[in-house]
């Protein structure tokens, strides 16, 4: 299914979809998003192109592989569950940094555990789309 | 109830007549880019919908909802092509209605 | 309190965690996956030893995750019924994975095997020391999942068949727990399971409970694979490789019905002669429909997985009896069966590898020319089938013993009966595997003799021989977990304790 | 008395490692090891006969009251002696006869795996190790009952004996426990046998005796269990003679006598033991007579015998007691000997067909002395034990008074007529008679197999010539034991001419007049269903049959089964709980659409319509399509229920969906007619489960519902949580264990997805 | 490049306009005002150090509008279309030869082709010199027509900008 | 007020061509006009909803957010009317009897010539 | 309105398990995943059907009375995404079953129940 326009088209997606899903990740702590939301926004954009060129061709432009991403972010939630423990609270506890970010807002453990979980539904979903248009 | 308010309800009932119309070409088809198609304008007509009652509920949070919706119902339309256009390599001359 | 004992409850699962991670992040590299896998099984056992040793010395231990206090946020809590439970599967996963470095394939291995396995165990565990019921239903689905991978692992036909019946109920019954779930959200406003116990005992509506406790005992029946629940175990359990079979042999249904110990101990208790009756009716159809099915099998693997069925039921009718000695009795049943069950499919394994088959008829002369793999397959099979002094009498004679002190005859008659049955179908088993001559003998159709068959299958049969050893202990020395059950239901028959160790343990 | 015990067991461990591999050296100190087993408990008898009991108490399980409780008396000694002796005995007979066995080994560690367990039962003074010992007996004879394993008939047999004595042992455990339920004894025998009244009290009295019967009759071969003692003659030879003829079937009668004390008073036990027994004793003596194998004609006459011990603890009293326990020993005495006789002479001659052997007297003189002897005890000739034996049962019963006495007189008269002519056919046919094995060379035994029957059978004489002198001192207490009063046993051989004496020789005479008869009397039509394995393979068959049907019809292999056997019985039970608790539909009280919008009808329609377009196509890709319609529909509910993040997840989930559901079925060929179809009639469970779950959910929504948790989390989520939208505060700090475990859960299923499509899968393995 | 850059410098600015004016009430509006102000400032400032891209970014705000002018255009059509009993439709598939060659240029034209009154592209040919489209209004049978006025409408102006080569 | 009359006018607008490209769907005769027709008055249906959206709401944030959905919506829409249409044309759709193919017979020759190929 | 919800519920089970018990594995796939639907639905509508107050709560505003109960809200999203990954395993798990036992009918994947 290889047009010509839609791979133009797809191109400009790509940044758009990730832009838009870093946005909706970093909002997500106040308003609807977050990071199962925003892993799987930002994984559209590839999973057409597997679709459209084909996993080989998808796996030349997108190196990494899709289930060690999904492993780095359950390990990254895990993670950062485990700062509170090194205070002596129980795991999973927030810690918060004081200050506040422009754009990003607060900063803590809970937005690094949502990245986790960005990354793993990005590497879930990507992992199977390429596999399942591999022929 | 304030004019705009009447007119947003307005706009939803005509909505809600063009998402039924859509419905029925989606049932009578006949061919599946037809279906796909009113898959699409009826994803678009979902997105109206969000967005008015959004502005009816005065919630910002669903015209999130509805611009999510616009850029999901394309993938679908996308999957749907795709299989169009691969069930047509895969079996020559045995398409969208194999009943 | 909690500060340092945090890790206590959260080691288990960090190690099972962290392994499976691991194991994804050197994905191609299946020699350190297993070497991660063996690691982190050890370090489960260690820690779960270290878990249980405090919960004995010191109580219940129990961690407010996230610093929440209790009703608020999740709690995880190991009270003695827990960490026992945590314990045997620690026992059963190393055992399991030392069995499964010579068992799998190598494309098994390369296809995250260990991962998934790792990653089952780690639901077992935290469904056994979760407090909350919506994070039971969370840890449900991991080790669920997990089971169905592990079950299609290897797309054979049978596999996939087989996991098409476990996916569909197994998806069935999440819903109905899921469904028990809102009713209880909707009727008491909580999830915390001891906050739950106090709320359903003052809940004007008992009725209206009632139709939550449906839901709770269909979707934990169907997980327990209780009568007529349990159609997708013998459909799917004998499909897998051994290591798999056994490990959901041992642990998978006694995640069910630790949770049927739980719920109908500490939430469901507000109208015993109904809901226990039904239970205990339930159990007596499940045993002997169980062996039933047993008894109609010629398949090795398959006259295991209904005897599975068959023993769900001497679990939940010590739980219905709800005396002491009678939850006493099913809690040392359930260990004494996860090992000895386990134990049982790790030997079929071995059979096999001897003759390359399941099928009874295509068996034989195991006697013979394997004394030793003889004397390991008899100790577990005669002690599941209650031949004394093995563990399995001791869990049907106290079992007997509850159920005639509680004046319930009946059920008390179906369990000998049943457990006549089981040694009828093991008997079999034993003059047509290991007493007959095997069809292919007098070709000289044995890969190996005792000696080379050790030497090249030696972890399989060192798993194999230190199960035999733990259900020895517990044979000849029961007395250490029956004092253990009894204190052990003891607490469990007492609701109070565990709510007040975790409401009242708000670290804030 | 414990360590007896474990270090039998010890040696029957390491023998099964030693003893096939150095037999030289294993056997004497195997022997000279029983030897001392034997000193040990000889040395008890000095204390026992001055009517001391010895207590041993070993504890084990606490936590059951479950102890090694040992207890020796008369009773108790008498029997340890009896299987130390035996055993000795066996095993020396065995070295020869299991020679060439490859076995051997294995062959010893049963024997003595059983001589352990049998004295654990005798010695035993606590119900439940008494029973475990009890089971293990049964286990041990299962394994040497099939010791021929690679014989079909001794694995059935094996088999057979293990279920019938095990199914009795379960329903002697069930005894036992009403009995400590009734007394709170800590099964302890001493404190149980003071406390007749408290079990009287319990009401639990008559299951108990219903059940211990039950046990003691599977153990001894008791009609209507008494079948699977004669196909035990699978056996080794040796094994017949030391556990199907002089020890293990005694367990039962032990276990009678033990517990006689308790229940002695009782009606239900005299009548249950006495008929039972009585029916045994005659129904064995038919059959013996019937048979032509020396080891089934001996088995039968075992089960007889047992049978007479049955009906003499059925009959009750002293004298009877004082009787069964000389014939006890005479029995244990010539069966043993004959056993073993039987074995060397199949051994040597190759059959055991009476109507095959002959001129034995001539081959073999010492085997033929000790079947000539034996057999003459067995038929209670003078001056023999069996004859002491015999003239005390029919005294007892003659002198008893009890209801049912004449009439168990009078069966015992037939069975001793029975009992004679079988002993004359055994004497007369194999050893006397010239026949085919005339001129064929038979060499007698090797001593070894010689000396064990010869032995016994001397001791049968001169048991019978000096009965006092020989066996009375230790048969007196055991017997004083078994009826807790005062020892009342005179023994001596010689009563003088009195009816009872003529009643024997009148057994006598019908013995002979039946074994002219023998031929004819053979030829009475035996219709199948008298005879007991018949109904032991109809019911296994049966059991079969029904295990079978039923796992048809409830695993019957379709999956749409399965579902609607959950699904229905969810639904009785649901149903169970509405009707039981009363709960009729909910009156909403503000009316049934109040607070009713155009948006929730339209929902309701889309829903609605697409479930019923559903059911319309075939096309799997317009399913698909129709599916994503339902879909967006909730996910639309869900914005309009005030939950954004629900609803753009649930979008993206169903959009997520349907691309994976596209991306396969475009590789599906298309649909076949059979699976378009759709099954109506599957519809009903559809509708009621529906209608079911309209009904909870209407119930359960009209409810109120005030939770703290969630005043909690508004309260807290930005003060605590830092974030405004409380649901993903709740997500990722809250409850972020639940997240965790979902991005595992969505982790293994990319693991699951990856073994299913990059599995090559490896079909050359099984 | 040198347009975004500007679009860019204006976001910030008018960012940067709200930050220290707080008496501007921040609504959208006033945020759109004051955006398209600092557009329009750039882009006159543009007029004198950078010609080309000042009328390159004329010919997009022309390209842009004439866009959506062809847009309303269309509807309206379609609505007359439905709305009218009787239906004027001469539909055809036409071929049209390409002067566009990049990618970026044929995306363009088939995009903007298909939001114009009754056009709709259907592919382009593998050799990327033929845009394959369907017309619904092809009066009395005339593809030429057809083909000459997409020529010369779309294609064109897009050509213009793409080949101005002022964004170097 | 203005803000609310101008915010009704431009849904109401955008509702009524959100209905037109409905009948249009319903009335047209083959699929490709159908396709054609309802993608323009979509598209701009759903562009005048939004602004009318954005007037009411009259906040940055939203404005930006609809800038970028009608972004999206510009880039994606012709897309999709242009793939499914492709699609339509590969797998043989009957076009409408007035429809004139000349043209079209040398696309489908090229498909051919490029399926040959593969194979 | 609450009567609405449930015949929703309702009818949403009903139709999961008439395809659940047709002879199609495809079939089978859309009745669980209606049946997920279902349960989910319902475990969110518990939570109450509060229309137009979303559980965003505004820093400004000190009340949070008639806010939608957020935990089911979370529940449901968490109950989303694990149903999701089963129902993407049991997707592709039809097609495995295809390609390696050659049909779609659930009545001929029954040979491991065969006795
Ligand atoms: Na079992
Ligand atoms: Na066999």
């Amino acid at each position: 299914m290889r047009t010509l326009i839609l791979s133009t088209i797809l191109r400009a997606l790509t940044p758009l979809f990730i832009s838009f899903a870093l946005y909706m990740f970093f909002r997500g702590h106040n308003n609807p998003g977050g990071g199962f939301i925003a892993g799987l926004i930002a994984s559209i954009p590839f999973m057409l192109h597997a679709m459209v060129f084909g996993y080989k061709r998808t796996t030349r432009v997108f190196r990494i592989r899709p289930r060690l991403l999904a492993g780095l972010g359950l390990l990254l939630a895990l993670i950062s569950g485990m700062f509170s423990v090194l205070r002596g609270e129980p795991y999973l506890s927030p810690v918060w940094v004081d200050e506040k970010l422009p754009v990003i807002g607060k900063v803590g453990t809970p937005i690094f555990f949502d990245f986790g979980v960005l990354l793993v539904v990005f590497g879930v979903v990507l992992q199977i789309t390429f596999l399942l248009t591999e022929e | 109830m304030s004019l705009f308010t009447l007119a947003a309800y307005i706009a939803i009932v005509l909505i809600s007549i063009s998402t039924l119309l859509t419905l029925i070409r989606f049932i009578i088809g006949p061919s599946l880019p037809d279906r796909v198609i009113s898959l699409d304008v009826f994803s678009a007509n979902l997105l109206a919908v969000l967005a008015i009652y959004s502005v009816l509920s005065e919630e910002k949070a669903y015209l999130n909802v509805a611009l999510i919706m616009s850029l999901i119902a394309f993938v679908g339309t996308m999957t749907f092509a795709y299989y169009l256009v691969q069930k047509r390599h895969k079996h020559q001359g045995d398409d969208s209605g194999y009943s | 309190m909690s500060d340092i004992l945090t890790p206590f409850i959260l080691l288990p699962l960090w190690v099972l965690l962290i392994a499976f991670i691991f194991c994804i992040l050197f994905w191609k590299y299946a020699k350190v996956q297993a070497v991660i896998a063996l690691t982190s099984a050890a370090g489960y056992l260690l820690s779960a030893v270290w878990l249980f040793l405090a919960v004995y010395q010191d109580g219940i231990q129990v961690v407010q995750i996230g610093n929440w206090p209790a009703p608020y946020g999740i709690t995880l809590v190991a009270d003695l019924f827990a960490s026992i439970m945590v314990l045997i599967s620690a026992v059963i996963a190393f055992a399991i994975i030392l069995y499964s470095l010579q068992d799998i394939s190598a494309e098994r291995k390369r296809n995250g095997f260990y991962p998934v396995l790792l990653v089952m165990v780690f639901g077992v565990c935290g469904s056994f020391l979760t407090g909350d019921v919506f994070n039971l239903y969370v840890w449900f689905e991991v080790m669920l999942v997990a089971s169905f991978v592990l079950i299609v692992l290897g797309n054979r036909q049978g596999q996939l068949e087989g996991s098409v019946k476990y996916v569909t109920l197994s998806f069935i019954s999440s819903g109905f727990l899921l469904t028990g779930i809102a009713i209880l959200y909707k009727l008491t406003g909580t999830l915390n399971m001891a906050d739950l116990s106090e709320a359903i005992a003052q809940h004007p509506d008992p009725e209206l409970i009632n139709l939550a406790t449906v839901f709770f005992l269909v979707g934990f029946g169907i997980k327990a694979a209780l009568f007529p629940f349990f159609s997708w175990l013998p459909a799917s359990y004998p499909t897998p490789p051994i290591s798999v079979v056994g490990l959901m042999a041992g642990l998978l249904t006694k995640v069910g019905v630790y949770a049927l110990m739980r719920f109908f101990t500490l939430l469901f208790t507000y109208d015993l002669p109904s809901t226990h009756s039904l239970l205990l009716v339930l159990a007596g159809l499940t045993m002997f429909f169980g062996v039933l099915g047993a008894l109609a099998q010629r398949d090795f693997k398959k006259i295991l997985s209904f005897h599975i069925v068959s023993q769900i039921g001497y679990m939940i009718m010590g739980l219905a009896l709800f005396t002491p000695l009678a939850i006493a009795g099913s809690i040392f049943y359930i260990v004494h069966h996860i090992l000895v069950k386990t134990n049982l499919f790790l030997i079929s394994g071995i059979v096999k590898v001897t003759q390359g088959h399941y099928l009874l008829s295509k068996l034989g002369g195991v006697y013979d020319r394997y004394p030793y793999l003889t004397l390991l397959f008899a100790i577990s099979a005669f002690s599941l089938a209650g031949i004394p002094p093995l563990s399995g009498f001791w869990g049907k004679f106290i079992l007997a013993k509850a159920g005639l002190e509680a004046n319930r005859y009946f059920i008390v008659a179906v369990s000998l009966l049943v457990g006549l049955l089981t040694l009828f179908s093991m008997s079999k088993i034993w003059v047509s595997v290991f007493w007959s001559s095997a069809p292919g003998e007098a070709k000289g159709e044995f890969k190996y003799d005792s000696r080379t068959l050790f030497k090249s299958h030696y972890l399989l049969i060192l798993s194999s021989v230190f199960l035999t050893l733990c259900t020895l202990v517990l044979s000849f020395y029961p007395e250490a977990l029956i004092a253990l059950s009894k204190r052990t239901a003891e607490q469990l028959l007492d609701p109070q304790i565990y709510i007040d160790a975790v409401l009242n343990n708000n670290n804030n | 008395m414990l360590f007896s015990l474990l270090s039998i067991f010890l040696a029957g461990l390491l023998a099964a490692f030693f003893y096939r591999r150095y037999p030289k050296v294993a056997l004497p100190v195997l022997s000279l090891f029983l030897l001392g087993i034997i000193a040990y408990f000889a040395r008890f008898t000095a204390p026992v006969l001055q009517g001391e009991v010895l207590i041993q108490e070993v504890p084990w399980i606490n936590a059951l009251d479950i102890h090694f409780t040992f207890l020796l008396d008369g009773l108790s000694l008498f029997f340890a002696l009896l299987i130390t002796v035996f055993g000795l005995l066996i095993l020396l007979y065995s070295s020869k006869y299991m020679e060439h066995s490859a076995q051997r080994g294995r062959f010893v560690s049963y024997l003595l795996l059983f001589m352990g367990s049998m004295l654990g039962v005798v010695l035993s003074a606590n119900l439940i190790s008494l029973f475990v010992f009890w089971e293990l007996t049964s286990f041990s004879s299962f394994l040497l009952i099939g010791f021929n394993h690679r014989q079909e008939a001794s694995r059935r047999a094996a088999r057979q004996a293990l279920l019938i004595t095990s199914g009795g042992g379960l329903a002697l455990m069930a005894g036992f426990i009403f009995l400590e339920i009734a007394t709170g004894s800590g099964y302890q025998l001493t404190e149980l046998l003071t406390r007749p009244e408290a079990v009287a009290d319990s009401g639990l009295r008559t299951a108990a005796i219903i059940l211990i019967a039950i046990g003691a009759i599977s153990k001894s071969a008791q009609f209507p269990l008494h079948f699977w003692l004669p196909n035990a003659m699978a056996a080794p030879t040796p094994v017949s003679a030391y556990l199907h003829a002089a020890t293990m079937v005694k367990a039962g009668v032990y276990l009678l006598f033990r517990l006689n004390p308790l229940f002695q008073e009782v009606a239900l036990w005299h009548h249950l033991l006495g008929i039972t027994g009585a029916l045994t004793m005659t129904l064995g003596a038919w059959k013996a007579f019937q048979e032509d194998d020396l080891k089934r004609i001996l088995a039968y006459t075992t089960v007889s015998a047992l049978g007479i011990l049955f009906m003499m603890v059925g009959l009750g009293g002293e004298a009877a007691v004082n009787a069964a326990m000389v014939y006890l020993m005479a029995h244990a005495l010539y069966k043993g000997a004959l056993f073993l006789a039987a074995g060397s002479i199949d051994h040597q001659t190759g059959s055991r067909r009476i109507s095959q052997l002959s001129d034995l007297m001539r081959k073999m003189p010492a085997t033929a002395a000790a079947v000539l002897l034996s057999a003459a005890s067995m038929a209670g000739v003078l001056p023999l034990l069996g004859f002491v034996g015999k003239e005390l049962l029919y005294d007892a019963l003659y002198h008893s008074g009890q209801e049912w006495s004449m009439i168990y007189l009078a069966l015992l008269f037939m069975a001793g007529a029975f009992f004679k002519a079988v002993s004359i056919d055994i004497v007369y046919n194999a050893l006397i008679r010239k026949g085919n094995l005339q001129d064929k060379t038979i060499r007698e035994a090797d001593v070894f197999m010689a000396f064990p029957p010869l032995l016994m059978a001397a001791v049968s004489l001169l048991a019978g010539i000096a009965p006092a002198l020989v066996v009375e001192p230790l048969l007196k207490w055991s017997a004083a034991d078994i009826y807790a009063a005062e020892p009342s046993m005179k023994l001596k051989l010689w009563h003088g001419f009195n009816r009872v004496f003529l009643l024997s020789v009148a057994t006598l005479l019908a013995g002979a007049g039946l074994y002219v008869l023998r031929d004819r009397l053979r030829q009475v039509s035996k219709p199948a269903w008298l005879d007991a394995d018949y109904w032991y393979d109809a019911v296994v068959s049966t059991t079969e049959t029904l295990a079978k049907a039923s796992t048809e019809i409830l695993q019957n292999g379709y999956l749409r089964n399965y579902i609607a056997t959950v699904i229905l019985a969810f639904s009785a039970l649901l149903i169970y709980a509405l009707v039981d608790g009363g709960l009729g539909l909910p009156r909403p009280p503000e009316g049934l659409f109040n607070g009713l919008q155009i948006y929730e009808l339209v929902i309701f329609a889309l829903v609605v319509l697409a479930v019923v377009f559903l059911f319309n196509i075939r096309s799997r890709l317009i399913v698909t399509a129709t599916f994503g319609i339902i879909g967006y529909s909730i996910a639309l509910a869900y914005t309009l229920f005030s939950a954004p993040d629900v609803a753009i997840t649930q979008f993206l989930a169903e959009t997520l969906t349907l691309i994976l559901l596209i991306l396969i079925i475009h590789r599906l060929p298309p649909y076949t007619l059979r699976n378009t179809i759709t099954r109506i009639k599957y519809l009903p469970v559809a509708i009621l489960f529906g209608v079911l779950m309209t009904i909870t959910s209407w119930i359960i929504l009209e409810q109120d519902k005030d939770s703290a948790l969630q005043r909690y989390f508004l309260e807290k989520s930005i003060s605590e949580g830092k974030g405004q939208n409380a649901v993903n505060v709740i997500l990722v700090d809250f409850r972020a264990l639940d997240t965790l475990g979902e991005i595992t859960v969505l982790t293994v299923t990319m693991i699951g997805i990856i073994a299913l499509l990059a599995f090559q899968t490896d079909r050359a393995e099984l | 490049m040198i347009i975004l850059l500007n679009l860019l410098i204006a976001t910030l600015m008018t960012w940067f306009t709200q930050a220290v004016y707080p008496g501007i009430p921040a609504s959208g509006f006033t945020t759109l005002l004051l955006f398209v102000a600092w557009s329009t400032l750039l882009w006159l400032l543009m007029f004198f150090y950078n010609e080309a891209a000042f009328y390159k970014s004329r010919q997009i705000g022309v390209l842009v509008l004439f866009y959506l002018k062809e847009l309303v255009a269309a509807s309206l059509r379609v609505a007359y279309e439905v709305l009218t009993p009787q239906d004027h439709m001469q539909p055809a598939v036409v071929a049209i030869p390409l002067e566009a060659e990049t990618e970026l240029e044929i995306t363009l034209l088939a995009n903007f082709i298909t939001l114009t009154p009754g056009t709709l592209s259907i592919d382009v040919s593998a050799d990327r010199k033929t845009l394959y489209v369907h017309e619904v209004y092809v009066e009395s049978g005339d593809t030429d027509k057809v083909r000459q006025q997409i020529k010369d409408g779309f294609e064109k102006k897009i050509l213009k900008i793409t080949r101005s080569r002022s964004n170097a | 007020m203005i803000q609310d009359i101008l915010s009704a006018v431009f849904i109401l607008a955008g509702s009524i061509f959100m209905l037109i490209a409905s009948i249009g769907m319903i009335r047209f005769p083959d699929f490709y006009i159908r396709n054609s027709a309802s993608t323009k008055a979509v598209v701009l249906g759903v562009l005048l909803i939004l602004l009318g959206v954005g007037i009411h709401y009259n906040d940055t944030i939203v404005f930006i957010e609809i800038f970028a959905i009608l972004l999206f919506i510009f880039l994606i829409a012709p897309l999709a009317a242009h793939i499914v249409s492709r699609a339509a044309v590969i797998t043989q759709v009957k076009f409408w009897e007035k429809t004139k193919l000349d043209e079209l017979r040398e696309y489908e020759k090229e498909q051919e010539e490029e399926a040959g190929g593969k194979a | 309105m609450n009567l609405l919800i449930a015949l929703i519920v309702g009818i949403l089970f009903s139709a999961s398990l008439f395809l659940m018990l047709q002879k199609s594995f495809f079939k089978l796939i859309i009745g669980v995943i209606l049946f997920g639907y279902a349960t989910i639905f319902f475990l969110f509508t518990v939570g109450g059907t509060t229309k137009n107050a979303p559980p965003l709560i505004s820093p400004q505003e000190a009340s949070v009375e008639g806010l939608a109960d957020p935990l089911p809200q979370a529940l449901t999203l968490t109950a989303i995404v694990i149903s999701i990954g089963v129902q993407l395993f049991v997707i592709v798990l039809l097609k495995k079953v295809y390609e390696e036992v050659g049909t779609e009918d659930l009545d001929d994947l029954n040979t491991t129940d065969r006795i």
